[in-house]
Order: structure tokens, then C-alpha cells, then sequence
């Protein structure tokens, strides 16, 4: 048991299914010899050699559609994009590639890949290094979506998706990469897809988000709890599929329900689950599902901080919804 | 890292070609196919326009919705099926290759099938007409969107030099595919890492209705290899000798490990784009007489006749054989039922995720009632 | 006024605006000497040379990102994709430069464009040329989308996005290009953005929908009428902005709302909607906000006319949210 | 389309160098510029370096979040903003471009408020550090996703060819940019349009840490030219007249209609990919070393010297002059005060759509709080 921040148990997960599995191999900009941007692959290419850890050219539809190759001919590939907001110019390869491969073959061809990327705002990169796309992926039937917050959920995901027989998406939330450590397990373990974690247990409400925002929704619901409101606190960490098993328990439940996320607002997963709630559980509800979400704008720089999700913000929300 | 070809150059001022217009062998090498491979090649080139006019058939007579010809296109792509070592190679084809994929030994029963959704459709009935493939031949099922095959291709070429697998990926395309962004991406990828890929651009001079002159400045096609590292062979397409013998050498050049090529194979097609287009719209019929005097089944008919391998009653009795076969497999493609309904939901992950098997029950709900 | 098909009605608009404003461009695949693969550029470069009616590259970055430079240096392009299932490889000249210009300039340069697109199913087109993904332009802030049904409404519309300046998506259900006729002004005329259509006016029940699915609304709501059951029909032709004002002035007054589109279900426009409704109006609801939507798998080619929502998949919805 | 130019060939197998490394002229033609047009080269050269270490000491201090190093790149940088028209011809810089700009007339005011992102930004504090714009000067505003900007430059030259306005386009970007599809499709496109286009990548041999090997086959990134039928000049971009005489001729012979044209400037960057990069990681010290000797401004100097236009008095003043100007523009930069929040809101569209008004009042609401 180690103690490792975000950045770490991915770098430590993706070398333990390296040695496991002589099919998994790692692409992308920079993740050789500079071990990636963010450092998520440190040392791979010195363990593994550059046949295994492969310096891509700077092209993401290279990246990603080499990855689809890749795996149909028998490799598992863990393509890491550099930002999520470059994962656009490979954005066709993903989605009429990736996500289609299975289904217009028939299954004879399938692409058991993972395209790694580093999300989310808050570290003052401007609206091309601070992007949530998952709706994106979301949207686009054929690939599975993760979102992690933990470093102990990382390990245990990151396990899953490489070893799942579809293409996964797995964003990395940049600003938590080092934000926190925690103890991970030296074992081997896994996470299933389509499992919320129960972060806070109440009845009063419940609080559901994912990934980026995981501090303030944390700290919101430590402020709740000082003033004897006790929240339901669901991180989702996979959002396809998601676990609306437990996101209807918990909203029939407490009634209310608030989700957190960073993305833009407007036909987001976020929209989503709202949406799913009104349609299977109105009866339940005692308030609107309130969205606390980012902004439809651009990703700004000046107000990095403030474009998502602030505790503010979701305490003022949170007000409303407890009042309604 | 690039070793020279034994006998082709790349980058030649014209495309090279064996055969004349008469039939008559060129070469400056002895020919060393034995009698039954080039009868062979013969078959196929019109067993590939005799499916390429059933596939028009069944969408004129309605039971198919859309079709693609390829007639003018056999040269090359008999020759690929030929050069490539058949179910170890890997292919990526495009929606003009069924000719080719019909010669690689892709069942005529299994083409036919895709084309009308039946149940005999590996692909179960998920895409349009011209869009098969095969994993038992490692040929990649076709996809629509233009040159997105490509940096699979270059994937599964790096796939092949990381395991050592001693493959090669043949991959096929337009001219249009060659403006993508993809296209380039793939390829570049493929010749930074020296990957067993052989491109090869089927330049029949138009993207729909628009012209080289609109889709490019460079002179041809082959001289695009020069940004990447790589040999461009410039080839008469419509000359299946030259085709196989250009191919068999950059094929096991590559194989060797001397890095990826580019072949642009001139061809033409002699129909419109598709059943949904009129070529009349966009290029004088002038032209499309001028081109069809260069068919690669002519040509090539009178060079095995100068060798006394072709007469009438041989093409007679292929003819036959081969449009028995096609019958044959369509009947059987179309015996085998129009796929079911709730098979929409399979495929779209290994298992069903719960929004799949919600929406299924809807729908047979619906069809239920 | 002349009696024309929808497809007609866009050739006569973008003729109309050429012989308007010399700064009005058309690009694309075929726009040209072919007149575009459905004839929606049918004769224009004709009319106004091969410079203002460009036959491009087969390259929809290239279509798309010309078209902000054309745009930034004072022209008005009109982009075609061929179908707006390939916007996708041009995707990140749409999200990351024709939406954010404006923005991360200051305002400075602006893109006023329109990037048409034939879309949606119908056709046996299979995956790759049937989808509707205009999820992915609402979620993307910068650009406006239109998504129009009837040839009144295509002018209107198109002339409308032609003057606007910034960039619009303008689809255009392709299975509906031919399938009515309807008499069309000669004069210029413009519809605003943002202004939902009554196609009915009823209590009962408030049907959403725009786009492909428009045959199939308006002969579910001739059945209900039939039924003695009157249903307030919105098409919203607009998608962003949409009109809040009359969905949720609707919804208020039937209590019941279903939303029928024929994109993927999951983080569509549907769910915002539905969503929206719930957040703002849930005390009105009698009913659950219903999504009738298309299917989350790609789009298979032999279910071609069962993946977007039929008259009975309507119907049966109807009923679930009128027996509530 | 394309004629031949006046005084350069492309595809040479050398960079084009005038000036050797001890500051010698080798041009094989005479020099023709005057006394103070050599020495504002020199000028503009110290300033860009001056800037760009303002900048650095700017991130250091933790006054802005990020900065990106140019020193090395300023041969080329100030050649072309001596050789375009200014307020005319259009430019598509990329993010290391700053000293460029500078020289080509954006204020140093507008530089370092973007940087700080204060009101003084013409672009409101939108973007990161190193994405500067003005209108004023047709200089399109830095996107920061790579090669995202060769498209919209195509399309600038295209009107600008359409409407006849005589402008050139002149685009700069990394050599990590040309593996891009969208580098690819704009320029495929700018060239079968033959539109008024100027293509410069500064190769400084490294995508952040993947070098010029792992990017791309070719022997280098001139020869790239040849898919698109442009010619492509190999050049010394640490040779500020060679970057001036080259870069002149490329785009007046683009002026007057010979089609578009690519130019591979050879620079170094000295300094880390950027303030969060340690080059360390990936590159020798000894490499790094090698290309400071060739540093385009002390050889510049040497040639200046050489000719009694440069003395350390000078040298001093300059300084002095550069680092005054430099400092009162920071402080006013400073002065203007941060990028109000709500402006956040702004410009998504030319008027606000209800999603902005609405969250901007809940912002408000919350600001008020
Ligand atoms: C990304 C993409 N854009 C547009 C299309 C529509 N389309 C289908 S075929 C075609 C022309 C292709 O021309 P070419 O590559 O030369 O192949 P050919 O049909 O001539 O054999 C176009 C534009 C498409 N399938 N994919
Ligand atoms: C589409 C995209 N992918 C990745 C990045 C991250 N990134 C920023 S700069 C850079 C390297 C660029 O190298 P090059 O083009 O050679 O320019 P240089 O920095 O060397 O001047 C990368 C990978 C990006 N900005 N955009
Ligand atoms: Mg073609
Ligand atoms: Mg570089």
C-alpha cells in the first residue's frame, strides 16, 4: 500500500498492465522520453522500450486511428491525448472508427482501446486546455466514458477499461492529478463500469457529480453537514454507462437533487441525467433537478476559476433546492 | 532505410505499364507467370465485372437501395488480391473493392448478402451496399467516411512491425481521400515508424464530380511519397501485368522491411459515381469513350490471345461458370432472410449496455403491438 | 410565389443572397459544376463563376476552416457538408476556430458563416449518412444551429443565418428534401432565430420536435386529433438559441410534453429540453417530461426506418403521458 | 502556374544561408539594403529577445501563469515582419511568434495585457499567455490547438485571391504542425486554389520532446511542397538576410500570382518547450550548446560589426532604449487592472443569446453574494 496522487496511480496502473500484458501498449505526444506532459507515463518508455511506448507525430486523428488499427490486429492500446480539447482533430477517428468498429463489422472487427486525456479547467489554460468533452462522447453510442477524481478509483478504472473489449474514454481531471494523495493498494484490483461511488450517506438531498468538481462538491457538502444538512453524495465515475440504479435510489429517496459537473450546460450529461430523473422518478421529486454546471461560453482564461461549478455557486443552488 | 526496387522506379515521368494497347508485352524482363496464373487473372478480372453488374442489377430491379460500379478499376485491384499473401496480409479497403475482394476469396454469397441485408451478411445487415469485409481474410470492413481507414491501416501496419509478424497492409483508396486531413495523418504515421504499409490510390481523375486539377497541385499522385520518405510508383492501374508485378515488388519490399509506398494506379471508372449520381452533369462522354479503349479485360484478352490462352468458347464457358456461381450465391443471400428487426441493438458493445437493452424492449414493444 | 420542395426552396435562397451580396460564397464537395449531390447548389456556378461557387478538396476540415478565414477576411461563405455525418473530420475547425473566434479575439475577428448540411436517416444511408448530431453544435458554445422541415421555413431560415454574424449550422433533414411541395414568397423575407413554429394549437399535450421527424409528429397529432385529443405542436426549427418562452408557455398550460427528435438519446438536444422543462416548470408537469428520440446505437442500415421514432412509437408515448 | 523566382532555388540540399558564421556576406548577389533598414534588422531582433525574456521574468515571478521561449527563432520571425506590408498583407502566427509581432507593429502594451490578461487586451483576457492578435495589423488572433490555423489561412488567401485585393497570406507554425491533417488539408487546399498563400514552418526539430525523426519520414520539411506542386525553399532561419531575402522573394513572386509556397526556416529554440517543460528530459545539453553558436543574433552582430554598423555604445543604447520602452508598457498594462469577471460573457456571440444573459446574472447574483 503506497501512498500516490492522481498522476501517479495512473502511471503506476499503466506499468502494472504493461508487464501483465505484452498486448498493451502506450502512444501518444510526448509519452516517451518525456514520460508525457503530466508525466502519467513516466519511465514507461525506458521499462518497455519504444516498440511499446511509441512518441507519436503531433496528430490526434493519427493517434487515435492508429490506436483502432491497432487493436483490431490484436494489440490493446492506451492512446493518451495530450489536452481533451485536443482530441478534436482525431474527433472522426473516435466516433466513426472507434465507436463503429464493432457494430458495422458485425463484431468481426472490434477495438479494445483506451484513449487516456487529461480534462477540466482550473489551471489557467485558457479554453484550449480546460475543456470537459465528455457529452461529446456520450452522445456517440459505441464507447464507454470514465471520469475519474480519485487516485484510487484510477487504478481500479484504468484496470477495467484496458481490460474492457470496447473503446473506453478515460479523461483525467488535470487539475487533480496532484491535488491530493491517498492510499492505493499494491494489489491488483478493479472497478466495474457503471458503479457510483457513495461519497457522504444522507437523506436530505442528493448531490451527484463527476470528475473536475469533485473539491467543491466535497467542501459544499462539509459546509452542509456543519449546518446539520446531510447530503447523499454520488460520484459517478463512469458515465457510460452510468449508474442510474443508484441515482434513482438515492433521488426517490431524499427527494431532492442537485448534479455538479463542469462541462457547458447546454445538452450535457448533466442535461442527461436530469432529464432521466424527470422522466422515471417525477413523483419523487420535491424540488426541480437543479444543474450546477460551467457556462455556455468558450472556456475563458481571465476567469478560470470562476467558469466552473464554485462552492458558492453550488451552496446558492443547493439553498434553492432545500427551500423550494 | 529505403533500399531500392529490383526493377521499378518510383517517380517515373509516365506510369508503367507491360502491356501496350495491342496486347503486346513491353516489359524488359521475361514474363515468369505459368499459364494457368495469368488465365487466372483473366477470370478474375471478369468475374469482378460480372459481379460489378449484378450489384447495378439489383439496385435497377429496386431489391438493393444503392450501388457503386467499378468497372475500369480491375486491373489493380485483381492484382492486389493476387500479390498480397491471401488471409496473413491485411487489406483496408474502400467501397470500389468488391471485385477485389471477390478475387481475395471473400464468399460472393457474403457480398451479395451485405448488399441486401440478409442474415447471411457477416456485418449482419449494419451498413449500405459496398461496404464489406472479412476477418477470416483480414480484410477491414469498409467504412463511409473517406480516408478514415487510413490511420487504422498505418495502426495495424505498426501493429504487424511491433510483433514481428513478417505482414503487410495493402491499403486502397481514391484520389479524393488523398485531400483528407486522415489521409495524411496515417500515412505520415506509417512512414515516421517504417510500418509494412503499401498505399495504393485508385486515381480514377474524379471525386464525385470533381476533378484532379480542383483537388490538388501536384502533377500526380506518387510524387505525394516525397513528403513522407517514401517511393511513389507511378502505374497504369488499367494493366493488370504491370499492376501485379509493380505490387509483388513493392509488397515483398516492404515485407523486407524497407518501409511503407505509395502506388498510384491510373485507372478510370466508366460508370457514375454511384446509382444516386450522373456523371453527364460533369465530364463529356468524349472522355469516358477515350478511357474505356484502355479496359484492362481488353487489353488483356488480346495479350492472351497473341499467346493462344483466350478464344471464344474458353470466355464462353467462364462466363458461364462464373455468372452460375453469382446466381448461386445470390439466390442463397437472399434465402437467407431479411435480418431481424431487435438485431439493431446488438454489436454496439461487446455486451449490451442498459440503455441498449431498454431501447430493445421498446422496440419490441412496438413491433409487438 | 411558386410551389417548391424544401431542397428547391435552398438553391432559390442561396441564388437570391449571391444576387444580394457579392460577399456571399458557396464552398464545398460538388456545389459546383455537379451542383451538389442533391442539387441544392443546382446551377449556381453557373450564375456566378467557379470563385464565388467553389468545388473544394474532399476535405471537410478544409471546407470548414477556409470558410472561417474566407469569413475573417470579409466574405460570407456558405459551407456544404455533404452530409452532416461528415462534419466529423472537420469537426475541430467547427468547435475550436468557427465557435471561438469571436471570442478569443475580443471580438476582434468574427465568423460569420453557415455551415449547411443535409441530415438525419430515412434514406438507407446507414450510419454514416443518416445521423443527426446536432447535439454536439448546442453544446458548443459560439455557434447557433437551425435544423429546418419545410420549404417556408428553409428561405426564412437561411437567409436569416446568411446575414447573421457569427456561425450557423443550418441542417437540413435529407429524407424531407423532396417529400412535400409548398408554395414559397418571391420576396425576401426572414424568420428570427430562437422562434419555435405552431404547427397545432391544443391543450391536451404539448408535442416538441424539429427536423426529420416532422412527418411522423404531425401524422401522430392527425391521429390523436382523430381521438378527440388536441395536442399543441411546437416545431423549434431553432435549436440555439431555442424558444424557451414557448416551450415552457406550452408546457405550462398542457401539463403534459413529450419531445420527439431522431438523434441518439443519451446528452441529446431532447434531454435539454426535457431537462429545462423540469428545472423551471416541474410544478406544472402532470406527467413526466417524455424523450421519443432515436436509438443509442449507431444508425444500422437495414432498420433504417425503425431507428428514428415512428407514428406508433409516438403513439404509445402519447398514451403513457396522457393516462399518467 | 508557378515561375520560377529571381534569385532562389527551391529544394536545395542546404539551408540558404547569405551570411556565414563569422558574419561574412556569401550572398552571390549584392546586398541592397541601407545602413538603417540593416540596422532596425538588428533592432527588432534585440527587442524580440528582450521581450521574450520580459516574458519569462513575467511567469518566474508569478505574475503570469505561462510562458513560451522564442530566443533562437528570431531570424526568421523578423524577416518576415520586414518583408510583408504591414496593415496589409494578413499574417497567421502561431504561439511563439510574439517577437514577430513586435516587430511588425502590435504595441508591447497589447502583448504583456494579454499576457496578465487586463483590460488593455484587445482580447479581453480570453486566452493563455502567448496568444496574442490585432486586427489593426490582419495578424488573426493564436489559437492554441496546432496547425488549427492553416485551414482559416487558406481561406484568407482564397478571398483575398477572389476579391483581387493583392494581399498576401503569410502563415507561421511549428514543424510539429506539419504531421496535422488540418496542416495538410488547408494547404492542399490554398494550393489547387493557387491562392496568394506564404507557408513558413520554424523547424526547431522538436514537437515539445519528439524529434523530427519520430514526426515524419522526410529527409526535411521543404521537400513536403512537392505533394502540393509548390516549391519549397530550404532556408537558414538563424540568417536573419537570408530569412529577409528569401521570405521577400517568396512573397512578391506569391503577390503577383505564381500560387502559394512553402518555406522551411531552420531555427533553434534554446530555451524548454515552455515554462512547464524541462528539456532535460529529451535533449543534450551539447545539442543545445551547438545551435547557441549559431545564434542568429550575435551572428548578425559579427556582420554588422564587420561593416562598422554596430559598437557596444550602440549595443548599450539599444538596450537601454528597448528595456525603457519595454517596462513603460508593462506597467500601463499593469495600470489597466484585471479582465472584469463578467466579462466572460461577452462575444460568445455578436449579442448575448438567453444562456448568457442568464448565467451572467447568476454569476452576479453570486459575486454580489
Ligand atoms: C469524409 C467524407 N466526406 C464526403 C463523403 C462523400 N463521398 C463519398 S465518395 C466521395 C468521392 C470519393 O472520391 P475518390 O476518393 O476519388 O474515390 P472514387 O469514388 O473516385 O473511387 C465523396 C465526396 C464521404 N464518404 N466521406
Ligand atoms: C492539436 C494539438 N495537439 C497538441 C497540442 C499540445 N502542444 C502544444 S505545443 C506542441 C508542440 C508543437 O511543436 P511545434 O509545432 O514543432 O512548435 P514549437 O513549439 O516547436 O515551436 C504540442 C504537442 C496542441 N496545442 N494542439
Ligand atoms: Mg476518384
Ligand atoms: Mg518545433
Amino acid at each position: 500500500m503506497a501512498t500516490m496522487t492522481l498522476v501517479q496511480a495512473i502511471a503506476r496502473t499503466l506499468d502494472e498492465e504493461m508487464a501483465r500484458d505484452d498486448a498493451v501498449v502506450v502512444l501518444g505526444e510526448d509519452v516517451g522520453k518525456r514520460g508525457g506532459v503530466f508525466l502519467a507515463t513516466e519511465g514507461l518508455q525506458q521499462k518497455y522500450g519504444p516498440d511499446r511506448v511509441i512518441d507519436t507525430p503531433l496528430s490526434e486523428a493519427a493517434i487515435i486511428g492508429a490506436a483502432v488499427g491497432m487493436a483490431a490486429h490484436g494489440l490493446r492500446p492506451v492512446a493518451e491525448i495530450q489536452f481533451a480539447d485536443y482530441v478534436f482533430p482525431g474527433f472522426d477517428q473516435l466516433v466513426s472508427q472507434a465507436a463503429k468498429l464493432r457494430y458495422r463489422s458485425g463484431a468481426q472487427f472490434t477495438a479494445p482501446m483506451v484513449v487516456r486525456m487529461p480534462s477540466g479547467g482550473g489551471v489557467k489554460g485558457g479554453h484550449h486546455h480546460s475543456q470537459s468533452p465528455e457529452a461529446h462522447f456520450v452522445h456517440t453510442a459505441g464507447l464507454k466514458v470514465v471520469v475519474v477524481s480519485t487516485p484510487y478509483d484510477a487504478k481500479g478504472l484504468l484496470k477495467t477499461a484496458i481490460r474492457d473489449d470496447d473503446p473506453v474514454v478515460f479523461m483525467e481531471p488535470k487539475r487533480l492529478y496532484r491535488a491530493v494523495k491517498e492510499e492505493v493498494p499494491d494489489e491488483d484490483y478493479t472497478i466495474p463500469l457503471g458503479q457510483a461511488a457513495v461519497r457522504r450517506e444522507g437523506d436530505d438531498l442528493t448531490l451527484i457529480y463527476y470528475g473536475t468538481v469533485a473539491p467543491e462538491v466535497l467542501q459544499a457538502a462539509d459546509e452542509l453537514e456543519k449546518v446539520g444538512i446531510r447530503p447523499h453524495v454520488l460520484d459517478l465515475r463512469s458515465l457510460m454507462p452510468w449508474d442510474k440504479e443508484a441515482v434513482l435510489e438515492a433521488v426517490s429517496r431524499t427527494g431532492r437533487v442537485m448534479i455538479v459537473a463542469d462541462a457547458p450546460r447546454h445538452a450535457s450529461f448533466a442535461s442527461e441525467v436530469a432529464a432521466t430523473i424527470a422522466e422515471e422518478v417525477l413523483d419523487q421529486l420535491e424540488a426541480p433537478p437543479v444543474r450546477v454546471t460551467g457556462f455556455d461560453t468558450p472556456y475563458p482564461y481571465a476567469q478560470d476559476k470562476l467558469y466552473m461549478p464554485t462552492v458558492t455557486r453550488i451552496l446558492n443552488a443547493t439553498k434553492k433546492v432545500l427551500d423550494y | 532505410m529505403i533500399k531500392d526496387t529490383q526493377r521499378f522506379k518510383p517517380f517515373t515521368r509516365d506510369p508503367i505499364a507491360l502491356v501496350n494497347e495491342h496486347g503486346e508485352w513491353i516489359g524488359s524482363f521475361d514474363l515468369d507467370l505459368d499459364d494457368d496464373q495469368l488465365r487466372t487473372l483473366y477470370r478474375d478480372m471478369v468475374a469482378a465485372r460480372l459481379l460489378d453488374e449484378r450489384l447495378l442489377l439489383l439496385q435497377r430491379s429496386g431489391k438493393s437501395s444503392f450501388a457503386m460500379e467499378a468497372a475500369g478499376h480491375e486491373g489493380i485491384q485483381i492484382a492486389i488480391a493476387h500479390t498480397v499473401k491471401r488471409g496473413f496480409d491485411w487489406l483496408f479497403p474502400y467501397y470500389r473493392d468488391h471485385g477485389m475482394l471477390l478475387a481475395l476469396g471473400v464468399p460472393a454469397l457474403e457480398i451479395f448478402a451485405e448488399t441486401l441485408a440478409t442474415k447471411a451478411d457477416p456485418a449482419k445487415g449494419r451498413q449500405m451496399p459496398n461496404h464489406p469485409g472479412s476477418k477470416k481474410l483480414n480484410a477491414f470492413t469498409v467504412a463511409s467516411p473517406i480516408a478514415s481507414h487510413i490511420p487504422p491501416a498505418a495502426g495495424a501496419a505498426i501493429s504487424a512491425k511491433i510483433q514481428n509478424t513478417g505482414q503487410v497492409v495493402v491499403t486502397t483508396f481514391g484520389d479524393g481521400a488523398t485531400s483528407e486531413g486522415d489521409w495524411h495523418a496515417g500515412v505520415n504515421f506509417a512512414a515516421a515508424q517504417g510500418a509494412p504499409a503499401v498505399f495504393v490510390v485508385e486515381n480514377n481523375r474524379y471525386a464525385i464530380s470533381v476533378d484532379l486539377q480542383k483537388q490538388t497541385g501536384s502533377e500526380n499522385l506518387a510524387v505525394k511519397a516525397k513528403a513522407y520518405g517514401m517511393p511513389g510508383y507511378y502505374l497504369d492501374g488499367m494493366d493488370v501485368l504491370a499492376s501485379y508485378y509493380v505490387m509483388q515488388e513493392v509488397i515483398e519490399r516492404t515485407r523486407v522491411g524497407a518501409g511503407p509506398a505509395l502506388v498510384e494506379a491510373v485507372v478510370y471508372r466508366y460508370g457514375p459515381h454511384s446509382s444516386a449520381d450522373d456523371d453527364r452533369l460533369y465530364r463529356p462522354k468524349e472522355e469516358v469513350e477515350h478511357w474505356k479503349q484502355r479496359d484492362p479485360i481488353e487489353r488483356y484478352r488480346k495479350f492472351l490471345a497473341g499467346r493462344s490462352l483466350w478464344d471464344e468458347a474458353w470466355e464462353a464457358e467462364l462466363r458461364e461458370e462464373i455468372g452460375t456461381e453469382l446466381a448461386r450465391a445470390l439466390e442463397e443471400a437472399e434465402a437467407a432472410g431479411p435480418v431481424p428487426e431487435v438485431w439493431m441493438f446488438d454489436d454496439v458493445y461487446a455486451e449490451p449496455l442498459w440503455p441498449q437493452v431498454e431501447q430493445r424492449r421498446l422496440l419490441e414493444e412496438e413491433l409487438g403491438a
